[in-house]
């Protein structure tokens, strides 16, 4: 789950993290307002849950509370477009308004978690305010890696040993050191997937602190993390994800395909996308319904898939585990028949109680074309999409 | 003898709701010695009329001599389920739990080492032993058949269409393992690959990765340098965009070396068949094998 | 550091422990209120450092709001004198007011540190509302133990295990295993050296709850709680030993001695302290002036003694290690200034410039005996506290 | 050869302050080869003008070889100097800090368990070996002189007290060692008394401990059981009521067997020769050595 920046910043701030001055704006007037608190110089961030936002006009850089104002007022009820938004953007409802610091060096901190050391890692360098993926592409041994310790935590002389790694000047080693502790904590008590700062400022008046700051949350944990949840803004998801997510299904809208895929598993869910590629089609979405659907799930799994637009058939693939392929039946015709679709399906059922699955959708008079492996689905496929089905 | 289940598996099932108790009834309908079950409230009751339910693992290990253990319950309960039940002893230790925090995982694996239990999950769907016909998790014992081709994923319903296409094929299975799709889990690729290099029952595996990790490039790497039997590989995911959680909480595409092609471009290098799409691992390995 | 119970009561409830329906009155009106509030039938407890306050007459269960504000009446701005308090009891300020509840069964939990172990304990009993030394005594097969893991903490299960072998109802164990978890998160997070919960009740409504609550701090780990000493009674502390906390001193009055000790480490103090039985005394206070004290503080460590009504002679025994034997002189001499005492001193200084410290008291005119060692010092408090010392 | 620390000890120090640098001059005039020192913000300088001193102890380690490390550092970074040097590899920790907070020693002392690494203390006075005059710690190194007595104790200063009266009666020490006044500490008793047996320069063992715990329980249980060599004894606080701190954080009498009776009783039934008070156990040793 995603948070926005001034959501970061404000927990942050809470464990003790140095941040500048700053308060969200939903109107140019507030901005102006903050921008007269803080002495002018601000900076006015659009809030998406996205990166790139400088090079998109997202972040504006202005002397006066006027310009604040006009700055805000640009940004707020627009959707902002970015490299990593979709298409048509994603809404600025809020603006972060933050005092300017004079900068001397801006450095780059984050703590992910890291499956092969089997812990969290602190990964930091000197290199900040540009993409990490470059420093890691370009200058890979400017990257200093720590594995955090699950009995003892990140000891404050890593720590320590990071600061002066990444060039934190010797008298601010000290309070860098205790911001890298505390970012390590935002991480570990709540749960988070990520805690990136970037950039790490060293200001000339001899701060240290956080300049912008992204944190993601495991979505795994957040069942014992309510307060998080109320930080959600749905809004800046894609509806069909939200409306999946919200239903308790792992579904990803993939762009410009348009053969919906409703699978079980998340392994088998990828093989189903990557078969399409057989077809001479794309996936429009992965979908795992997951372990022990009940109807009504499978049902609204259905309808999401049916929503979308870019849907032109349904290639589903169950195979009975947990899940008993009668229930998923029953769950698709309760969806057929909800939304009143004329689709296509192509339909794999394998596994626990596959025949009687089989035999609830034939008997319901849906439109399936059925297949016995993934194989099959694929030639299937291609005679649903058409001869041609390379222009799909 | 199965690598890790076999005749002689003494299982005990924990959690034994609604799921848990159909799948711990397939596992004993397949064939599988269930000596126990551990679930709250239900001490001193009989699952299915015949197997003892405890209050406590410790209490059923002491009590049935069970040497295997599977977890159902809830994954806010499973970092503890796993602890308790290699705190009780047990050597395996297999954990289908679905969605348990990655940090409760962390400290959970710490703990572990250096302990004599091994851990499979978890997120995994069990493994499989078909010639002894003992099944420890969710894989559908129907579609295996007896025989020397070991099977090893990431998945759990891929791994059934991969089991299904060697079946249909005539090739049977000696055992097969889920090892699950979480980041941190217990039992990972390597592992695995070791025990069927050195398993009797085994010619040839099957191994099937996907996306997020470099789990599939330490494989590879072990396969170039320990591996002598046929290694058929497919990796999943070659459709799935950058950043995006692809159902499994380990797949991402986080950087180069998560890509499917990175890993298939690893497989490959280490002398590893890798099917050109999952839809054809049965036949890959029927050419592999010669048939 | 203790607290009050009240206090204790609020920090458990902080961490969703169940407790009794409650309120602080400092006046019997607000007991009186309090009592309202509640139904009329309530526990009146005063709120003093010790335990045996039941036989002491510092708990009261009352019917009715009025009888609630006489037994405040009876307790507010008196010294309640228990088994564990000084002889002149310890000053009643405020009582707790608490509902009362039916109570099915009375167990005990609680937390400590265990050095065998080297880990947090917990221990639970079936035989709660009782001492549990006296459990201990006569029935310890009915105390359960469990030491916490330091990687990973009480484990549920563990909890869950401990709440079944101490008789908790089995539709209680749940909250029950919730309730000890969240008793050793107090104690790991706040670095509590004492949690106890004597008697965690089952009621008869079926519920669990901690009736009364005892938790005391680790000293040495208060610099990193501060909203901990902010809760700090000093009132219920012995007026020299909070002297003498305030100062930094590990002091602690005895009763019945009338040799003032001075000594630095604490097993050096000890065995000046049991050395006073050797002369037919006995000592008046432990003092550990520790490791690199300074000047002032030596000098405020003999104040402390010099005031102490019960003192004749002071008993210097300092073994010059990070300690300088100079500097402690010199702080003596400061003190006797200060204080004019004319106090016999019997002085042992061995160990870094020791002689230069004996020569700055002799050069200070004080009246000081110096001895050897050990021994000597023994037989030079004889002499000082006159032929028959074993009247002292 | 002493039983830690000899003339081939090449001494580390961390934390220069005020006391630290007095102390580790001291070790330096008695004769130990400080070869390093370890404290924030003097990288590059030396100590004394001739001690390289280092940002962290994983460089100083590196630079000279250093194979005894000595903590001098504030109570609240104590745990972390501990690890710093277990991580760099030291053989041999000592920690003189006071007042580490308790918490801090249960994960420190469960992290560096099954580590290369000795802990002595933290709240110790360190040890001392005369024969090589190798000195780490604060043991002030005038009142000892070279002998076949082994001296181990929780106290610092107590520990003087001991040493001088051996000396004063013409009895020499081979080591000396405080092993601190806290509950959790690293090297116990029950170590050095398996050392001090097994050491050719030691015949005579003196052991001083005091109230709180049970270690001097373990001691007489051990020493009856494993150590030939004999044993002087005196237990302290003998006047200290019972639930009151005595300075050390360990020094409480919580129960029965925290009582300095039944410690005295526990080391007479394991044959040693408790001193009747602290003041005379230089003259106990002279006793049972015949002098």
């Amino acid at each position: 789950m995603n948070i926005h920046e001034y959501q970061a910043r404000e927990i942050l701030e809470s464990y003790g993290v140095s941040v500048p001055r700053a308060g969200v704006a939903s109107t140019p007037d507030e901005a102006r307002q903050l921008a007269v608190e803080f002495g002018g110089r601000v900076a006015v961030k659009a809030q998406v849950h996205a990166g790139g936002r400088g090079k998109a006009g997202g972040v504006k850089l202005v002397q006066a509370p006027d310009e604040a104002a006009e700055a805000a007022a640009g940004m707020l009820g627009t959707n902002l477009v970015t490299h990593q938004t979709k298409a048509g953007g994603a809404p600025v409802r809020k603006v972060l308004v933050a005092e300017l610091t004079d900068i001397a060096d801006e450095l780059y901190v984050a703590i992910t978690m890291d499956a092969d050391a089997k812990a969290a890692m602190v990964m930091a360098s000197s290199e900040g305010g540009v993409e990490i993926e470059e420093v890691a592409a370009n200058t890979p041994n400017k990257i200093v890696r720590h594995a955090v310790d699950p009995l003892i935590g990140l000891s404050p002389y890593h720590a320590r040993d990071i600061a002066m790694k990444i060039g934190v000047p010797t008298d601010l080693v000290q309070p860098a050191t205790g911001l890298i502790t505390n970012l390590c904590r935002v991480f570990q008590e709540l749960d988070a997937s990520l805690v990136e700062i970037n950039p790490l400022v060293v200001t000339t008046d001899g701060r240290v602190m956080a300049l912008d700051a992204k944190i993601a949350f495991e979505d795994d944990a957040l069942f014992r993390h309510r307060e998080i949840l109320d930080l959600e803004d749905s809004e800046q998801n894609d509806e069909l994800e939200q409306k999946a997510h919200d239903a308790g299904l792992a579904y990803v809208k993939l762009d410009g395909g348009r053969v919906g895929c409703m699978v079980n598993g998340a392994g088998l869910a990828m093989a189903t996308m990557d078969i399409t590629k057989t077809a001479g089609a794309a996936p429009a979405n992965f979908l795992d319904v997951g372990g022990g659907a009940a109807e009504d799930k499978i049902a609204e799994a259905f309808e999401i898939i049916v929503s979308d637009d870019d849907v032109e058939v349904i290639l589903v693939n169950l195979f009975g585990g947990i899940l008993r392929c009668d229930v998923a039946a029953r769950g698709i015709v309760m969806g057929a028949q909800y939304t009143g679709t004329q689709m296509p399906l192509v339909v794999a059922m394998r596994g626990t109680n596959a025949n009687e699955g089989l035999q609830i959708l034939a008997d319901a008079g849906l439109n399936v074309t059925t297949v016995g492996d993934l194989g099959e689905a694929a030639t299937a496929l291609t005679q649903v999409l058409g001869a041609d089905g390379s222009n799909a | 003898m199965g690598i890790l289940v076999d005749e002689n598996t003494r299982l005990l099932v924990q959690g034994l709701g609604r799921d848990g108790s159909f799948q711990a009834s397939s596992c004993r309908a397949y064939g599988t010695n269930m000596v126990a079950g551990v679930h709250p409230r239900r001490d001193g009751t009989k699952f299915e009329d015949e197997v003892p339910i405890f209050e406590t693992v410790a209490e059923a290990v002491e009590a049935t001599g069970a040497n295997v253990g599977l977890i159902f319950v809830p994954a806010a309960g499973a970092a503890d389920a796993i602890i308790e039940q290699v705190d009780a002893g047990l050597p395996l230790v297999v954990c289908i739990s679905e969605g348990v925090p990655v940090q409760d995982m962390v400290t959970t694996l710490a703990y572990i080492e250096g302990k004599s239990s091994r851990l499979l999950g978890p997120n995994c769907p069990g493994l499989i032993h078909p010639s002894s016909r003992a099944k420890v998790g969710i894989i559908p014992g129907n579609i295996l058949s007896e025989g020397r081709v070991g099977v090893v994923s990431r998945s759990g319903t891929l791994t059934y269409e991969a089991v299904m296409q060697l079946t249909d094929l005539g090739i049977g299975q000696s055992t097969c393992i889920g090892i699950g799709g979480d980041p941190l889990h217990g039992t990972t690729f390597v592992d695995v690959l070791e025990m069927f290099e050195n398993d009797d029952e085994t010619d040839a595996i099957v191994m099937i990765g996907e996306i997020g990790g470099t789990k599939e490039q330490q494989a590879a790497e072990f396969i170039k340098n320990h591996v002598t039997k046929s290694v058929v590989g497919a990796i999943v995911g070659q459709t799935a965009p950058p950043g995006k959680r692809m159902g499994h909480a380990g797949a991402v595409i986080t950087g180069k070396a998560a890509l499917a092609s990175e890993k298939i471009r690893g497989l490959k290098e280490a002398g590893v068949h890798v099917a050109e799409s999952a839809a054809v691992i049965g036949a890959k390995m029927a050419e592999v094998l010669g048939r």
